[in-house]
């Protein structure tokens, strides 16, 4: 199994033939993740990835000759929302947005459209996911994973590298990797991913990995306490030395008014019974400590 | 981006909302001026405000009431050159003092979990808005905007008789519909109107009534959203914009300045904000946030280089960087180049992993810079140097 | 049973201080349906029909102090959309709007808003519903009325009143009569009353009564053919002799393009083995050859 | 509510789209005036295009092109004064004839089943879509706008692909948006280009180059809609209009004149149309559907009565009231002072029953009126009293 992504997985890159995702199409290629199609408006017939992915104008058309599942996009923030609601009502149904700098009020209502619609979205401005020795979408570095039990969560980008290689090179390996994106208005929280990664018989531990700004780690934890007791979890917040009202680069990243702090959010995951790791580098010990491997 | 009062009061005015008149004066003179114009219209007092991005100003003393032109020149005089959380004021509003018979809040926040527009309303106006969330949250009225329609007709009906406004409904109505309208129109994350105030007005025949306005605004616009509004750029107020945050987003940077010693670069937010925490865990106090961004290129590593050296409390700098997009190499570069350039001697502690890490540890080798391989290691390095630099033995720390 | 207004009806009158909102009220009132509460923004407080309802300025007021689960509109148009959009935002499952005159395009969205808040909507530009002997909501006459198994569901206002009569006359009673309105766009369709009526066990006999414009009627016999076999039907289609292009007072009855005619109406029908009537008195022993009563 | 071609074209202008210039002539003089200004900026032909409520001009020779001036003005003679399917040509159209590489049709309609704005295109445009649709369906592209956020972009560019545009994708992208904003900017419940062409330009120095046209265009605005938009009441075309409508409008009442001779007035669209139905089935003809809506009062009734009496073939009049909001007793009370009013003697047959039947018996009893208990009793009995007014003892019909 795994989540997400993973051996069912049929991709389609959305912007192929722009610089990122051209670049990212290639390691995903070389990486073993099914590649099926690609999609740029006015470049249909031709390929992508020297000749190996077939370009079409549209998400539909993509769909109905390559039997794509899955959308991974690259489009730029001006018509990202728009190539969201294309993969959705192409009737895609995991749709990865790694586009950043979308307005958020974008967001409100293509995360509407795209839930009505069916589909489940992940981003926007996240890495994508990976399921080590299957697939990866999105710019995840392949190197850092190693197949495992363990299921991580994250809202940040090269935090999240940082946490995996720990993991990897501690010989704890991971189900799948997702990175829900820093933006304020993502399409898939927390809670929907652990649900899945609950759900998913070869997914033993979590980890999640949260930073300062809004309430999505207490949401987590309040979840876990209740629907994921006897799996083991470890968390890391990042911001702990965050001042409040600047915001941390993420767009979601912000303290205000007092809430979103670090230590709001440690303290909630402790009461969820869940260990929150000092550094990155603790995580693995945390882990084992709670009885992984 | 955060606006100014008087930007935030045009927005409202421009959306239909009631906001009564205003001059923004940029010295003692200009406010007389105002006061005079103001007083002449039949005022009885006008108030001065200092204008600042930052709250707390009335306690601060940056708001005073002046019922002559002299009065008023004479508290601009006071207040403009003010010292407010550490921002000095370089302009005020002059405006009618209003006669106000009830303040009222009315706020309107992007809520995150529930993904739509939260309309908060407290008949308890005037006081920060979390200050009663935290001691009474039942006096807080909160609705959520339709996330397709916007806030309904009946929403903002129930919000007004939800406040007490059943004798204003009609204009609580247009002014809560408008505040999520300018909302939408703006791009802007928070809209808030504290207090919307019931106020008597004196008609020329003497005779009085009570209408709804909006005497102080307070707007943020989300910053993801500037491209699509390059009119609103121009909201943006460079006099209270440290320089380097402006030479930051001119280079894509994501920058934030901090009080303590220890430089900081790093690729990714929540990597730079790891990197912050850990080297406060190993002693040290992070002098910045800085997010070079992904892919960035040698010329942008200088760029960030140049923004870290411009603060002098800095004693030592890390470099953290995990690649991905980013290539190590091209970072290794860019440090390289970047202390040919540099004209302060600053040690540095560097930490390249991920995509080209080999090729970069080459060149940091050869280069002579200080490395280290995990990012616990590398903050305890760099709270070290910095120690060495400082002769007492433990960071500098400015006062504020 | 019965089904949309019944026994457990508690109904909320929105527009109940307005000319027609308070005579049909009272009519409601008379016939015993369970009228709790009105609402009229800015008139909360007061009372209406003689003292013996309360008015509210809120929709949610009134839910909250008075239970009420049911809600009929009398608001105009320009202000019945909003009165729809109250209503379900406050948790009012069943809506009927008896309100003429909406722009076709306010109900687009109204009827998505309304549906993805749960509720029901019915109409509008409907007479509302009657479920005899028990409670009666809209502008339907009572004294048409007769209780019974048969259930009645119509496009059109008077036209009912004459069906119904008639099968009253005949001593065939009803289970509820339903109409779902002659605008172009409903809140509910025939297929969604049709589908309320199969699942209700007192309901043993269904009237359709349809017009020109539009494919309610055949979408309907193509559902019925599927799901109500064995339940015996009878139909009536008005506007045989309408002629093309032009609009027959209901927004909804047009035909255009050569579609809506009464002839296909009428034949999508019989196909599903439901009989038309040629008039409606005939409705009675068409239901009495189908084996009712 | 059906509006003229270049009204139609005025509002998609409006909303961006691109129409080709147009001016409207009432007399072969403008006409003429018009041409020779659109010959002089060098187009090679005109187009002179009879304006009228009904399809299928050109066929019946409404549309005609025109190489000078002269033979436009003769062109506008022929058509103006025309008549086409029962419509007098008051006014034509005359703009520069287009060089037609594709004519596309392109339209949006509402689908009540799927209560959405559906878009409809078809690359075999300047056919009537409905024949395209009975004929070849694949041939018709369909999509639905979202019901909350209009057409979207990636619905636009997959109609632009669908229709073979791929080389005008932004002009075919603006346009099919264009045309779902019309749509929503003027309440319409049909907006039609047909054709939508491509079209072949010489610039002034001899270069070609293709583009999108809307060549004509057909807007319905949604009657219950016309109240918000009062602008729009004024492209109501009063020409075309018969003057018993305009009356039957003023005054409340859904009316349609019709071929028969049995005139009716009921209370409902559905028991209109049905009984109208039921005259058909007695062997009759009705002469209009005539609703008079709910609550209608006596005034009501009269004017009602005044409308069926206004055609001179009605030879019978049938009343058929059902009481609900509507009181018997007030339609009796209308029936007996129009009758009071009526020049013409016309044999009436009235059916009331429901709310205040019994005294609407009475009133009509002593007025003397001819009754009927059932609608297939009163059918009957007005078809009869019809045949008894018409000494050849069929209805009479005039041709058509």
């Amino acid at each position: 199994m795994s989540i997400l992504v993973g051996r069912d997985t049929r991709l389609m890159v959305q912007g192929i033939t722009g610089r990122e995702g051209e670049f990212h199409s290639r390691a995903m290629v070389e990486y073993g993740t099914p590649l099926v199609a690609g999609v740029t408006p006015g470049k249909g017939g031709q390929t992508a990835i020297d000749g190996r992915v077939p370009v079409f104008d549209t998400v539909a058309e993509a769909v109905t000759q390559t039997g794509a599942n899955t959308s991974c996009i690259y489009v730029p923030a001006a018509g990202a929302p728009d190539a969201i609601l294309e993969a959705a009502g192409a009737g895609i149904a995991t749709i990865f947005c790694i586009t950043e700098g979308i307005p958020a009020l974008d967001m409100l209502t293509t995360v509407k459209a795209v839930r009505a619609a069916g589909a489940r979205l992940i981003g926007p401005n996240c890495p994508g996911a990976t399921s080590p020795g299957r697939a990866k979408v999105g710019i995840i570095p392949g190197s850092i994973h190693r197949e495992g039990r363990v299921g991580v969560v994250s809202r940040s980008g090269t935090l999240t590298y940082e946490a995996v290689q720990a993991m990897t090179d501690a010989g704890i390996g991971q189900s799948t990797c997702v990175g829900i994106g820093g933006d304020p208005i993502v399409g898939s929280t927390f809670v929907d991913v652990l649900e899945l990664f609950g759900a998913d018989p070869e997914t033993e531990a979590i980890v999640l990995i949260g930073e300062i700004g809004g309430a999505a780690e207490e949401a987590a934890a309040a979840w876990a306490l209740e629907h994921l007791r006897g799996v083991p979890m470890a968390a890391f917040i990042a911001g702990r030395t965050a001042p409040e009202g600047k915001r941390m680069g993420h767009a979601g990243a912000i303290i205000s008014g007092g809430s979103g702090t670090a230590a709001g959010k440690v303290a909630a995951l402790e009461a969820a019974g869940i260990h929150v790791a000092g550094s990155p580098t603790e995580i693995p010990a945390l882990l084992r400590a709670a009885g992984v491997g | 981006m955060k606006i100014q009062e008087a930007d935030a009061k045009g927005l409202l005015l421009a959306q239909g909302l009631p906001v009564p008149p205003w001059v923004v004066a940029r010295t003692a003179a200009e406010a007389r001026a105002a006061a005079e114009r103001i007083l002449a219209t039949g005022a009885e007092r006008v108030v001065v405000k200092a204008q600042v991005l930052v709250g707390g100003r009335g306690k601060a003393g940056g708001v005073k009431l002046a019922g002559s032109a002299t009065e008023a020149e004479g508290a601009a005089r006071q207040i403009l050159g003010m010292d407010i959380k550490g921002i000095t004021v370089r302009k005020v509003l002059v405006g009618e003092a209003a006669d106000i018979v009830t303040e009222i809040y009315l706020g309107a926040v992007l809520d995150r979990a529930a993904r739509r527009i939260l309309l908060m309303g407290s008949a308890e106006g005037g006081v920060e808005i979390e200050q009663v969330a935290a001691e009474r949250p039942e006096a807080i009225v909160r609705i959520h905007a339709h996330p397709f329609l916007g806030l309904l007709d009946w929403q903002a009906r129930q919000m007004a008789f939800g406040l007490g406004l059943a004798a204003h409904r009609a204009a609580a109505v247009a002014i809560a519909k408008g505040l999520v309208r300018t909302m939408l129109a703006y791009d802007a994350d928070l809209v808030e109107i504290n207090p919307l105030a019931v106020v008597r007005t004196r008609a020329a025949d003497g005779t009085e009534s009570l209408a709804l306005q909006c005497l102080d605004a307070k707007i943020t616009i989300d910053d993801s959203a500037l491209p699509r509004h390059p009119d609103l750029e121009s909201l943006r107020d460079l006099d209270e914009e440290d320089p380097t945050d402006a030479a930051a987003r001119a280079e894509g940077i994501s920058f934030i300045k901090l009080d303590g010693t220890i430089g900081c670069m790093v690729n990714g937010a929540g990597l730079a904000m790891t990197t912050m925490d850990l080297v406060k865990r190993a002693g040290g106090e992070p002098a910045n946030f800085l997010d070079i961004g992904g892919g960035a290129r040698a010329d942008r590593v200088a760029a960030a280089m140049r923004l870290i050296l411009s603060d002098p409390k800095v004693e030592a700098i890390l470099v953290n960087i995990f690649g991905g997009i980013t290539r190590g190499d091209e970072v290794a570069h860019g440090l390289i180049e970047a202390r040919g350039q540099q004209t302060r001697e600053v040690p540095m502690v560097v930490r390249i992993v991920g995509t080209n890490a080999e090729e970069a540890a080459r060149l940091l080798t050869e280069a002579r810079f200080e490395t280290a391989t995990s990012l616990d290691e590398a903050a305890a390095k760099a709270v070290a140097a910095a120690q060495r630099t400082t002769p007492s033995g433990s960071p500098s720390r400015s006062p504020r």
